[in-house]
C-alpha cells in the first residue's frame, strides 16, 4: 500500500490568479473543509509537498518560478490546476501578459473548473489527484518512467 | 559590508498567498533594505475593453480581485454610468452597499486570519475564518457565488434579495457579534498579540499623508480619509462615520479593521431595515458616449479609483482601476525599514496586500 | 461633498505640470494616482490629487517622443505610476528617483499599450 | 636534572643562532632542528620523572642570581627607554618602581634567605614542558611557513624575521624556565622574560596599532610584576622563604602571612592570564602574526598565569578571601567574554575572546581550590593549548589564502579548502563539543562550580557555556557550509603549514582518546600531592570512570562515522530552495528589477546584547571592585 | 539491577518512536479540535513518516545526509544513556551534540530559509541551554547524584517538593525543546511560516522522516525529565509522574493554540529572565536550606 | 497583562461538535442561486449565437449548420450572463458544479433531427457527447 494517499502535502501557488481561487484553496484548511482530515498540509516548501495547486493563469514572469516549484518536488507528485484561469487562462485569456493554463509550462493531472472553484470541488480535485499519485507512486516502483502513469487517457488507451 | 544577508523573499513563500518579492537585506534579523518587485499577477486587463463591449467588461473587471470583487464591479458600473448618464434605482442603491459591507465584513475577517497566521496564531486564524464563513453562505444565498458574485451590472443589480432573506441576514450577522467580539478581545489585548503588533511598523500621521497611504492605513494613522463620505451608496443615508486610530501602528491598523466589522454590521443592519422596494434595475441601451469619468470608491483596503473613458461605440476606449493597494506600497516600503525579519510578513500584511488588485 | 458624478479636469501643459504639482503638494494634496491613455496625439495623462475628498485632475496631453519631467521628487509614490507608464506605454520620464527600468510589471512584450510594431 | 637545563638553555642558543644566521635556509634548518630536540627532550623529561613524578633540585649559583639580577636591570634601562621614546610614561614609572624594589629586596633580605631548591620537577610541570615543547615548538615550524607568507604580505616593511624567531625561541626557554623554578624569585625573572617577549611580538609590525597595544599589554603585566614583587617582598621578609613549595606548605598549615603573598600571587596571575579587567591586552594582542598568538596569547604565556593560580589552589577555596577573589573574577571572566564572542566577527577575536573565557574558567577553578577543580583546571589547560593553538593556526592559514580573517568570509571553505575546514571542524568541535576534550573539562568545571562554587557560579558557567554553544556553533556552520560551483585552492597552502595543522589536529584527537590515561598517571597522582589532607581513597573525581569510558567510545563512534558515512549517498543532488527565484547555479536568484542578485548568508552578531563594549564594561567593573573590595579588606587586616 | 537497564534501553529504543508519534497524532487532533475542525487520524504521524520514507530521494549535497543521521543517532543515544540510568550531565551534553548535528545539517545545505533556521534554533539553544542545565544542578543538590537511576529513587521524597522553581522553569523551555507556539521560530510542525520550513527547508523525503522520528524521540526523553521530577521510586509514584507528563504535555498543545509566535528577543529573554528568577531563586533556597542552615 | 485570552475559545472548541461540513461524507445542499453550470435546453435552441457572442471568455461556439452548441467547460467562468441574454430563455444555471477532471472537458450538444417525431420519443432527448479539448 503507498503511504502517499494518506499523506498528501501540498504547496500552493498562485500564478496570476485573482484571488479568487486563492482563497478557496486557503478556506479549504479552514474548519469549515478542513482538508487535514485526508492527512493534507499546506507546506509552503515545494521540497515537502506531493501536490501542486496552482491558481490562475501563466505569464511570461510567473513562468520560471511555476517550472522550478514543480521540478523541486520531489517524485511522485501531481498537479492539480485550481480554476479557470489556471486550467485555460479563463477571462484573462486574451490578455497581452498571459500565455494560457499551467498546461503550458508543466503537466497538468487534474483540472479543477471554476470561477472562483468551489472548495468541494477543490476537495474533489484533490481526491482524484491522490488516485493519479498512487497510480505514478507505482510506476516509480516498478520503475517505469513516472510520466507514462499520468492518468485517465494513457489507461484508456 | 560583511555581515549583511541577502536573500529572497518571495515569490514563493507560504505565508503570502500572493506572489510579491523583496529583496531583502539583513543584519541578524533586522532589515536594513528591501528593495520590492511586484509584476508577477499583471495580466493588463484593463487592455480587454477594446475586445469586450462594455456590459461583458463587468465581469472581467470583478476579477480583477476575488476579495474585493463586488467593489470592483460597482466602481465600474458607478463608473460606465456616470460617462453614460445614468440613474439607478434606489433599492439597487441599497442592495449596492449592503453586498458591499458583507463583503468588507469576509475582506476584514480574511486579512484578521491571515494577519493571526502571519504571526504564527493557527487557531486565531481557524476561528477567524470560520466566522468568515457565515458571510460567504450569505453570499451564497443572495448571489449564487462564494467570493465572485456578479450581481452588479450597468444600470443596476441583478439580483434582488427577498424580505426574508434579508431578515435573515440581519439577524446572521447580529448574531455573529457575539463570537466576533471574543476574538476581537484576543486581537486587542492578549499579550502576545500586542507583543506583535504594538509599536510594530509605525507610520507617523505626517508620513502617511506624505506616501498618499489610504484606507484603514490612512485611519490608523490618524487620517480621517474614507470615500464613504463620498456619499456613493446609501452610505450618507446611513450616517456614516469613519473609524478613526491615532497610534499609527500595526496594531491601530488591526484595531481599525475589527472596529471596521463591527461597523459595517451595523451598516448592514439599518440598511436592512430602511431599504426601499422598487426596481432593482434601469435598462441601459445603445453607445458610450465620448466622455470620461473618475469615480472613487471606498474598498475594504482604501480608496479605490476608477477612470472611465467612452469613445461612442459599445467599447470603452480606456478603463482604469487604481487600486488601494497600489497605493500603500510606498507606506509599507516605509514601514519595512528597521523591522525584524520575523515582521516582514506581518508588515506587509497590515497593509493588507492584493497584489491582483493591485497589478491588474 | 462633491457631487459623484462631476469630474474637474484641468489640462496643463509639460512645462507647467512640475510647478503645479508642487504647488498643489504643498497645499496639502495628496497624489491619487496617474494614468496614461494612448491616444491619437500621443499621451494623454491624468494625475490626480486629493485634498480632503475634493478631487482634482491635471490632464496633460504630450506627444509620443516627449520626456516629462518625473513628479517622483514632489511626492515619492508617484514612482508607482510612472514606472507602470513607463512600462506599459513607454512614456518618458526624466529623474525617476526610484527607475526600475523596465521591470516593474514585467511585461512579456515591451510596451504592450502602446505596440512599437 | 640535564634535561633540565637543556630545555631552559638550548632554545636560548637556538635563538641567538637564528638572530645571527639571517638566511631562510639556515634557518629553516636551525628551526626545524631546534623544534624536533626540544619537543624530544620534553617526552624525554616526562618519560625521566614519570615514575618519579616530583623532584627538587638545589642548582644554586651564585653567578646565576647576579646574571639574573643584571638582566633584569637591563630590561628595566630598556622599558624605561622605550616607554619615554614612545610617551607611554606609564610603562617607565612601572618597571622604575618594579626592579628597584626587587633590587633592594635582593640586597636587603633576598641575600640572606637560603634557597635549598632553585628548580624542580613534578607533574603539573611536566605537562607544562609537554606543551611547551610539543606545541611551542611546532608552532615554530609553522610559523616558517606563515613568516614567509607573512613577508610577502607586508612587502613595505624590512625583513624581521631573525628576530620574530630569536624573541620565540628565547620564549621557549623562558617558560620552561617559568614552570620549572621553585625559586620565586627565578620565577619572577622567568615571568619578566615572557612579558618582554610578548611586549616586543605584539609590536612586531611597529605599526601604530601594535605598539598601543604592545604597551598596553606591558604596562598591564608589569602591574601584575609589581604585585609579583610585593608579593616576593612580603614572602621574603615575613615568611623568610623563597620558594615554591614552602609557601604552599606554610599556606597549608595556615600562616596567615600567606594569604597576602597568594593574594598578589594570584593577582599577578590574573593580570598575565588577561583576566577583567585586563583582558584588553590580549584582545589588542591579536595584531601580532598569528604564530605569535598561537604560542603566547593562548597555549602557553598565558598559561603561565593559571599555572601560578592553579600552583597556589591549595591555599585558595572559599576559606581565602584571594580564593574567592580569584574565583569570581574568573567566573566573571568566563561569562563576559563568553558573551562579548558572540558579538565578533573577526576570527581571532572570537578566538582571543574565548581564550580569556577558557582561562577564566581554569582560574576559577583555581579559585575554588578543591581537587576536583584543580583536575578540572588541569584537563582544561591541556586541551585548551592543543586546540587553540590549532584554531589560531588555521586562521592564519586561511588568512593567507583567503585574504581576510573574518569569519563571514569563509563562505564555502568547505568546497574551496576542504582540509583547512576540515582541520578548524575539528578544532572547533573540540572546544565545546561532547565527547571531546573541552566538554569533558567545562563538564569537570561545572560539576566542581556546582558542589563547591556557590549558586552565583553555578549560574556564570550555566550561561556562559549557553553562549559559547552559539558562537561556535555558528562558526562552525560556516565551516561545513557547502557551496556548489567554488574554486578548490586547498594546494595553494604552505607544505608545513600543512603538516603542522596536521600534526596538531591528530594530537588535538589522540589526547582527546588518552585523556582518562592522562588523567589517571599524570593529574591524579599530582593531585595526592598537591592535596595531602584528602584521602586518595575518597578522592571522587567529576567524572566517573564509567563516564570517560562512555567519552572515549562516543568519541571513537565519532571518528567511525564518518569514515563510514560521509558523503555516502547516491540521492540526486538538487538545487536549493530560493523562494522559486533560484537561478541555477544555488548562489544567485532573480531580484527585483530583473538583477541576478547572489544570496549571502551571514551570521548573528547580536551586537545590542552582546556587544563588546557593554561586555567589558560590566566585567571590569564588577572584576575592579571585587579586586579592590578584597585587597581593601587585605589592607585593613594588615593596619 | 543490569537487565533491568538493557530492558529499559531496548524498550526505549523500540518504544519511544511509537509513543512519541502517538503523542504526536493526538497533539495534532486536539489541536485540530481546539481550532474547531476534525483534524486527522491519530495515526498520521506514522503515515506522515511512511509517506516520506516512500518519496523520491534528493538532497542538495552529499554531505547532508550524514549530519542529519547523526543527528537521529544521537538522539537516540541521548535516550538511551537516559533510561540506562546514566549520568544527567551526560545525557545533556549527548543531546547538545546531536542538536549541534541538526543545526549543522542545516548550515550544510547554504541555503537561506534553512541557514535563517538554524540561526535561529542556535538562539533558541542558547535560550533554552542555562535552564536545562540548572534543572540538571537542582536534581542534583535534591538528590546528590547525577546518575539518573539514583535520581529516580531519591531518599527525600520527590524532588519537585524542592524544585517548584526549577520544574517551572523547565516546563517554561519545553516549549521551546516541544517547538510550540509562542516560541516555534526554528521551525514548526505544521502550517507554514515566514521561514518556509526554517532549518528543514532542504530536507527531503527520508531525511525529513528521520528528523519526524528523531524529534519522536526527543519528545519521549524530555518528558522522562519530567518524569523525573515526580518519581519517587514507588508504583504510585511513577504512575502520577506519568500523569504528570500527560498533563504537561496536554498544557503544552494548549499553549501552542494560545499564543502568537514572538520574535527571538522574546524567546531569549523571557528564558533567561525564567532562569535567572525561578532557577537561581530556586537554587538559592536549596543552598540557603542545605549549607548554611 | 492578558494571557490565555483566546483560552475560553479554544477549550469551548475542544469539546464541541467541530464545525468541519465533512463533505465529501456529507454531501453539500446547494442554494437555489448557486452558480454551477450552465445547461442548455437544446430543443429550444434557436442557434442564433448570441450567447457565444457575448460570453465573455468566448466559451461557447454554436454551430448554426450543424445545429449544436458547444461549450467549453474549463473556460466558462459562471457569470450567467449568457443566461440572461438567450432570446429563447433556453440557458439555465444549474447549481451543480462541473466536477474536477483529469482532463479538460467540452460538452457537445447537438439539436436532435428535426421530423416531427412522437413526443415520447427518447430522440428528442439532447445527445451530449463529451469530447477531450
Ligand atoms: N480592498 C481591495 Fe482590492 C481593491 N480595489 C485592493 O487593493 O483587494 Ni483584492
Ligand atoms: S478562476 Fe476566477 S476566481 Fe479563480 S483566479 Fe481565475 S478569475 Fe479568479
Ligand atoms: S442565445 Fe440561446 S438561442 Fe441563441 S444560440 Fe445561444 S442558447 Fe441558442
Ligand atoms: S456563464 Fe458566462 S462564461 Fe459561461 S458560458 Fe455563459 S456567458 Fe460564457
Amino acid at each position: 500500500m503507498s503511504y502517499v494517499t494518506k499523506s498528501p502535502w501540498l504547496i500552493h501557488y498562485d500564478g496570476s490568479s485573482c484571488n479568487g481561487c486563492d482563497i478557496e484553496v486557503l478556506a479549504c484548511l479552514t474548519p469549515m473543509y478542513d482538508v487535514e482530515r485526508f492527512g493534507i498540509i499546506n507546506t509552503g516548501n515545494p521540497k515537502h509537498a506531493d501536490i501542486f495547486l496552482i491558481t490562475g493563469a501563466i505569464n511570461e514572469q510567473n513562468k520560471a518560478v511555476v517550472k522550478q516549484i514543480y521540478e523541486q518536488m520531489p517524485e511522485p507528485k501531481v498537479v492539480i490546476a485550481v480554476g479557470i484561469c489556471a486550467t485555460s487562462g479563463g477571462i484573462f485569456k486574451e490578455c497581452y501578459n498571459i500565455m494560457g493554463g499551467t498546461d503550458t509550462v508543466i503537466p497538468v493531472d487534474v483540472y479543477v473548473p471554476g470561477c472562483a472553484a468551489r472548495p468541494e470541488a477543490i476537495i474533489d480535485g484533490v481526491v482524484k489527484g491522490l488516485g493519479v499519485l498512487a497510480k505514478k507512486k507505482e510506476a516509480m516502483e516498478k520503475g517505469l518512467p513516472i510520466d507514462t502513469a499520468k492518468g485517465k487517457e494513457k489507461e484508456e488507451a | 559590508m560583511g555581515k549583511r544577508t541577502i536573500i529572497p523573499f518571495g515569490p514563493q513563500h507560504p505565508v503570502l498567498p500572493e506572489p510579491v518579492h523583496l529583496d531583502l537585506v539583513i543584519e541578524d534579523e533586522t532589515v536594513v533594505e528591501a528593495i520590492p518587485s511586484i509584476g508577477f499577477i499583471h495580466r493588463g486587463l484593463e487592455k480587454l475593453v477594446e475586445k469586450k463591449e462594455y456590459t461583458e467588461m463587468v465581469y472581467v473587471i470583478e476579477r480583477i480581485c476575488g476579495i474585493c470583487s463586488f467593489g470592483h464591479g460597482w466602481g465600474y458600473c458607478l463608473s460606465v454610468e456616470g460617462v453614460m448618464g445614468v440613474e439607478i434605482p434606489e433599492r439597487a442603491n441599497y442592495l449596492r452597499t449592503i453586498w458591499h459591507e458583507l463583503s468588507r465584513m469576509h475582506s476584514h475577517l480574511l486579512w484578521l486570519g491571515l494577519l493571526a497566521d502571519g504571526f504564527g496564531f493557527e487557531s486565531l486564524f481557524m476561528h477567524c475564518w470560520r466566522i468568515r464563513e457565515k458571510v460567504l453562505d450569505i453570499f451564497e444565498k443572495t448571489t449564487g457565488g462564494r467570493v465572485i458574485f456578479s450581481v452588479c451590472k450597468v444600470g443596476g443589480v441583478r439580483k434582488d434579495i427577498d424580505e426574508a432573506t434579508l431578515k435573515e441576514i440581519s439577524s446572521v450577522v447580529d448574531g455573529m457579534k457575539k463570537e466576533l467580539k471574543e476574538l476581537a478581545d484576543v486581537f486587542l489585548e492578549d499579550y502576545s498579540v500586542k507583543n506583535r503588533l504594538c509599536g510594530v511598523g509605525y507610520l507617523s500621521k505626517e508620513d502617511a499623508a506624505e506616501l498618499a497611504a489610504v484606507g484603514p492605513m490612512a485611519r490608523a494613522s490618524g487620517l480621517k480619509q474614507d470615500m464613504r463620505l463620498l456619499g456613493h451608496g446609501v452610505y450618507d443615508k446611513l450616517g456614516f462615520e469613519p473609524c478613526i486610530e491615532t497610534a499609527g501602528d500595526s496594531y491601530a491598523r488591526c484595531k481599525v479593521r475589527i472596529r471596521e466589522v463591527f461597523q459595517s454590521i451595523d451598516l448592514i443592519i439599518k440598511a436592512i431595515e430602511m431599504i426601499p422596494d422598487g426596481d432593482i434595475s434601469v435598462p441601459v441601451k445603445g453607445n458610450v458616449p465620448a466622455n470620461e469619468c473618475v469615480v472613487r470608491l471606498e474598498q475594504p483596503r482604501g480608496e479605490a479609483f476608477y477612470y472611465a473613458k467612452g469613445a461612442d461605440s459599445k467599447f470603452l476606449e480606456r478603463m482604469r482601476v487604481r487600486t488601494p493597494t497600489n497605493q500603500n506600497i510606498p507606506a509599507m516600503v516605509k514601514t519595512l525599514q528597521g523591522c525584524d525579519l520575523a515582521d516582514v510578513p506581518m508588515l506587509i500584511l497590515t497593509i493588507d496586500p492584493c497584489i491582483s488588485c493591485t497589478e491588474r | 461633498m462633491e457631487d459623484l458624478r462631476e469630474t474637474v479636469i484641468i489640462p496643463v501643459t509639460a512645462s507647467e505640470l512640475y510647478s503645479k504639482v508642487s504647488d498643489l503638494n504643498e497645499d496639502g494634496y495628496r497624489l491619487v494616482q496617474a494614468c496614461c491613455t494612448k491616444v491619437s496625439e500621443g499621451f494623454e495623462i491624468i494625475y490626480s490629487f486629493d485634498k480632503e475628498h475634493e478631487l482634482l485632475n491635471l490632464k496633460l496631453t504630450i506627444p509620443e517622443e516627449e520626456e516629462i519631467m518625473s513628479i517622483t521628487g514632489i511626492t515619492w509614490s508617484a514612482f508607482i505610476y510612472e514606472n507602470e507608464m513607463q512600462d506599459l506605454f513607454g512614456v518618458k520620464f526624466k529623474h525617476m528617483s526610484l527607475n526600475y527600468g523596465g521591470h516593474f510589471f514585467k511585461v512579456s512584450q515591451p510596451t504592450p499599450w502602446n505596440p512599437k510594431n | 636534572m640535564s634535561t633540565i637545563t637543556f630545555l631552559i638553555l638550548f632554545p636560548l642558543l637556538s635563538a641567538i643562532a637564528l638572530l645571527v644566521l639571517r638566511t631562510d635556509a639556515a634557518r629553516g634548518v636551525i628551526v626545524k632542528v631546534s623544534a624536533t630536540l626540544i619537543a624530544v627532550a620534553s617526552i624525554y623529561l616526562a618519560y625521566q620523572y614519570f615514575g618519579i613524578g616530583e623532584e627538587y633540585f638545589d642548582f644554586a649559583n651564585e653567578t646565576v642570581n647576579l646574571g639574573m639580577t643584571v638582566i633584569e636591570v637591563l630590561l628595566a634601562i630598556m622599558i624605561i627607554y622605550l616607554g619615554i621614546k614612545y610617551k607611554k610614561y606609564l610603562a617607565s614609572v612601572l618597571a622604575a618602581i618594579q626592579t628597584p624594589t626587587m633590587i633592594w629586596f635582593e640586597v636587603k633580605v633576598g641575600h640572606h634567605i637560603h634557597v635549598t631548591n632553585n628548580l624542580y620537577v613534578d607533574r603539573l610541570s611536566i605537562i607544562m614542558v609537554l606543551i611547551i615543547g610539543i606545541i611551542g615548538s611546532i608552532i615554530t615550524v609553522y610559523a616558517l611557513g606563515y613568516m614567509k607568507d607573512f613577508q610577502h604580505h607586508h612587502k613595505d616593511q624590512p625583513d624581521r624575521r631573525p628576530f620574530f624567531f630569536f624573541i620565540m625561541y628565547l620564549f621557549l626557554g623562558a617558560m620552561c624556565g617559568l614552570v620549572l623554578s621553585n625559586n620565586i624569585v627565578w620565577l619572577y625573572f622567568f615571568w619578566e622574560i615572557t612579558t618582554l617577549c610578548s611586549f616586543f611580538l605584539i609590536g612586531y609590525t611597529k605599526t601604530e596599532e601594535a605598539i598601543n597595544n604592545s604597551f598596553r599589554a606591558l604596562i598591564m603585566n608589569l602591574l601584575g610584576g609589581v604585585g609579583f614583587v610585593i608579593a616576593i617582598v612580603i614572602m621574603g621578609s615575613s615568611l623568610g622563604t623563597l620558594e615554591l613549595n614552602q609557601l604552599i606548605m606554610m599556606g597549608m598549615f595556615g600562616v596567615p602571612a600567606v594569604t597576602y603573598v597568594a593574594a598578589l600571587l594570584a593577582f599577578a596571575g590574573i593580570t598575565k592570564a588577561a583576566q577583567m579587567p585586563f583582558n584588553s591586552w590580549l584582545l589588542g594582542a591579536m595584531v601580532a602574526p598569528t604564530p605569535t598568538s598561537a604560542l603566547l596569547h593562548s597555549s602557553t604565556m598565558v598559561k603561565a598565569g593559571v599555572f601560578l593560580i592553579i600552583k597556589l589552589a591549595p591555599l585558595l577555596g572559599w576559606q581565602s578571601l584571594a580564593g574567592i577573589m580569584v574565583m569570581m573574577v574568573g567566573g566573571i571572566t568566563f561569562i563576559m567574554a563568553s558573551f562579548a564572542a558572540v558579538s565578533q566577527s573577526n576570527a581571532k577575536k572570537v578566538l582571543a575572546y574565548s581564550t580569556v573565557a577558557n582561562l577564566g574558567l581554569i582560574v576559577a577553578c583555581g579559585g575554588i581550590g578543591t581537587y576536583a577543580a584543580v583536575w578540572a583546571g588541569i584537563l582544561l589547560i591541556i586541551f585548551h593549548a592543543i586546540t587553540k593553538s590549532l584554531l589560531f593556526l588555521c586562521v592564519g592559514t586561511a588568512e593567507h589564502n583567503i585574504g581576510s580573517r573574518d569569519i563571514e568570509d569563509m563562505d564555502g571553505l568547505f568546497t574551496r579548502m576542504p582540509k583547512l575546514a576540515t582541520y578548524m571542524i575539528v578544532g572547533i568541535s573540540a572546544m565545546f563539543l561532547a565527547p571531546l576534550g573541552m566538554l569533558v573539562s567545562k563538564w569537570a568545571a561545572m560539576k566542581a562550580f556546582i558542589d563547591n562554587g556557590g549558586v552565583l557560579l553555578v549560574m556564570f558557567i550555566a550561561f556562559g557555556s549557553a553562549a559559547t554553544l552559539f558562537y561556535w556553533t555558528k562558526w562552525l556552520g560556516k565551516m561545513v557550509a557547502i557551496m556548489a560551483n567554488r574554486e578548490n585552492i586547498q594546494s595553494g597552502v604552505n607544505k608545513d603549514e600543512n603538516f603542522v595543522l596536521s600534526t596538531l589536529t591528530i594530537l588535538t584527537v589522540i589526547v582527546c582518546l588518552i585523556f582518562p590515561l592522562i588523567s589517571k598517571t599524570m593529574i591524579v597522582p599530582y593531585l595526592i600531592k598537591a592535596f595531602p589532607y584528602v584521602d586518595p581513597k575518597h578522592m571522587i573525581l567529576a567524572l566517573s570512570s564509567t563516564n570517560m569510558t562512555i567519552m572515549v567510545i562516543m568519541l571513537f563512534v565519532l571518528i567511525v562515522l564518518p569514515i563510514l558515512f560521509f558523503g555516502r549517498t547516491n540521492k540526486k543532488i538538487v538545487p536549493i530552495y530560493l523562494a522559486g527565484a533560484n537561478l541555477g547555479d544555488d548562489l544567485t536568484f532573480r531580484g527585483a528589477m530583473e538583477k541576478e542578485v547572489p544570496v549571502s548568508l551571514k551570521n548573528w552578531y547580536m551586537e545590542g546584547y552582546f556587544g563588546e563594549k557593554k561586555m567589558n564594561v560590566i566585567g571590569v567593573i564588577a572584576t575592579v571592585v571585587i579586586i579592590t573590595g578584597v585587597f581593601a579588606i587585605l589592607l585593613g587586616g594588615v593596619l | 539491577m543490569n537487565m533491568t537497564i538493557i530492558i529499559s534501553v531496548i524498550a526505549y529504543i523500540i518504544l519511544a518512536p511509537i509513543v512519541g508519534g502517538l503523542l504526536a497524532g493526538i497533539d495534532r487532533k486536539i489541536s485540530a479540535r481546539m481550532q474547531g475542525r476534525v483534524g486527522p487520524s491519530i495515526l498520521q504521524p506514522f503515515y506522515d513518516m511512511f509517506k516520506l520514507m516512500e518519496k523520491e530521494a534528493i538532497t542538495v549535497n552529499k554531505a547532508q545526509d550524514f549530519y542529519v543521521g547523526c543527528f537521529l543517532f544521537f538522539i537516540i543515544v541521548t535516550g538511551g544513556f537516559f533510561f540506562a540510568g546514566l549520568d544527567l550531565l551526560l545525557v545533556i551534553f549527548t543531546l547538545t551534540l546531536a542538536s549541534v548535528f541538526l543545526i549543522v545539517a542545516a548550515f550544510s545545505s547554504n541555503s537561506p530559509y534553512a541557514q535563517i533556521g538554524a540561526e535561529r534554533e542556535l538562539l533558541q539553544m542558547m535560550a533554552y541551554e542555562p535552564m536545562v542545565l540548572i534543572t540538571a544542578a537542582g536534581l542534583y543538590l535534591v538528590t546528590g547524584s547525577f546518575n539518573i537511576s539514583d535520581i529516580i529513587n531519591p531518599e527525600n521524597g520527590m524532588a519537585i517538593k524542592f524544585l517548584p522553581g526549577i520544574f517551572l522553569g523547565f516546563v517554561f523551555i519545553l516549549t521551546i525543546k516541544f517547538r510550540k507556539s509562542p516560541f516555534d521560530l526554528s521551525m514548526s510542525h505544521h502550517g507554514h511560516q515566514e521561514l518556509v520550513k526554517g532549518l528543514t527547508t532542504e530536507f527531503a523525503g527520508k531525511t525529513m522522516a528521520l528528523i519526524e522520528i528523531a524529534h519522536w524521540y526527543e519528545n519521549i526523553f524530555l518528558l522522562g525529565i519530567v518524569f523525573l521530577f515526580i518519581a519517587n521510586g514507588t508504583v504510585w509514584g511513577a504512575v502520577a509522574a506519568v500523569v504528570v507528563c500527560l498533563v504537561t504535555y496536554f498544557i503544552e498543545i494548549l499553549i501552542d493554540n494560545s499564543y502568537a509566535r514572538m520574535k527571538w528577543q522574546i524567546a531569549i529573554n523571557s528564558s533567561w529572565i525564567v532562569a535567572i528568577t525561578l532557577g537561581f531563586i530556586n537554587m538559592l533556597v536549596i543552598y540557603f536550606s542545605k549549607f548554611v542552615l | 497583562m492578558a494571557a490565555f485570552k483566546i483560552g475560553k475559545v479554544v477549550l469551548r472548541s475542544l469539546f464541541k461538535k467541530p464545525a468541519t461540513l465533512m463533505y465529501p461524507v456529507v454531501p453539500r445542499k446547494w442554494e437555489e442561486r448557486t452558480r454551477g453550470h450552465i445547461d442548455i435546453n437544446i430543443n429550444d435552441c434557436i442557434f442564433c449565437g448570441i450567447c457565444a457572442r457575448k460570453c465573455p471568455t468566448n466559451a461557447i461556439t454554436v454551430d448554426r449548420n450543424k445545429k449544436s452548441w458547444t461549450i467549453e467547460r474549463m473556460q466558462c467562468i459562471q457569470c450567467t450572463h449568457c443566461v440572461d441574454l438567450c432570446p429563447k430563455h433556453c440557458l439555465s444555471n444549474e447549481n451543480t458544479y462541473t466536477t474536477p477532471e483529469v482532463e479538460k472537458v467540452v460538452d457537445l450538444h447537438v439539436a436532435p433531427p428535426e421530423e416531427p417525431k412522437p413526443a415520447s420519443d427518447d430522440t428528442n432527448k439532447d445527445s451530449v457527447e463529451k469530447k477531450n479539448a
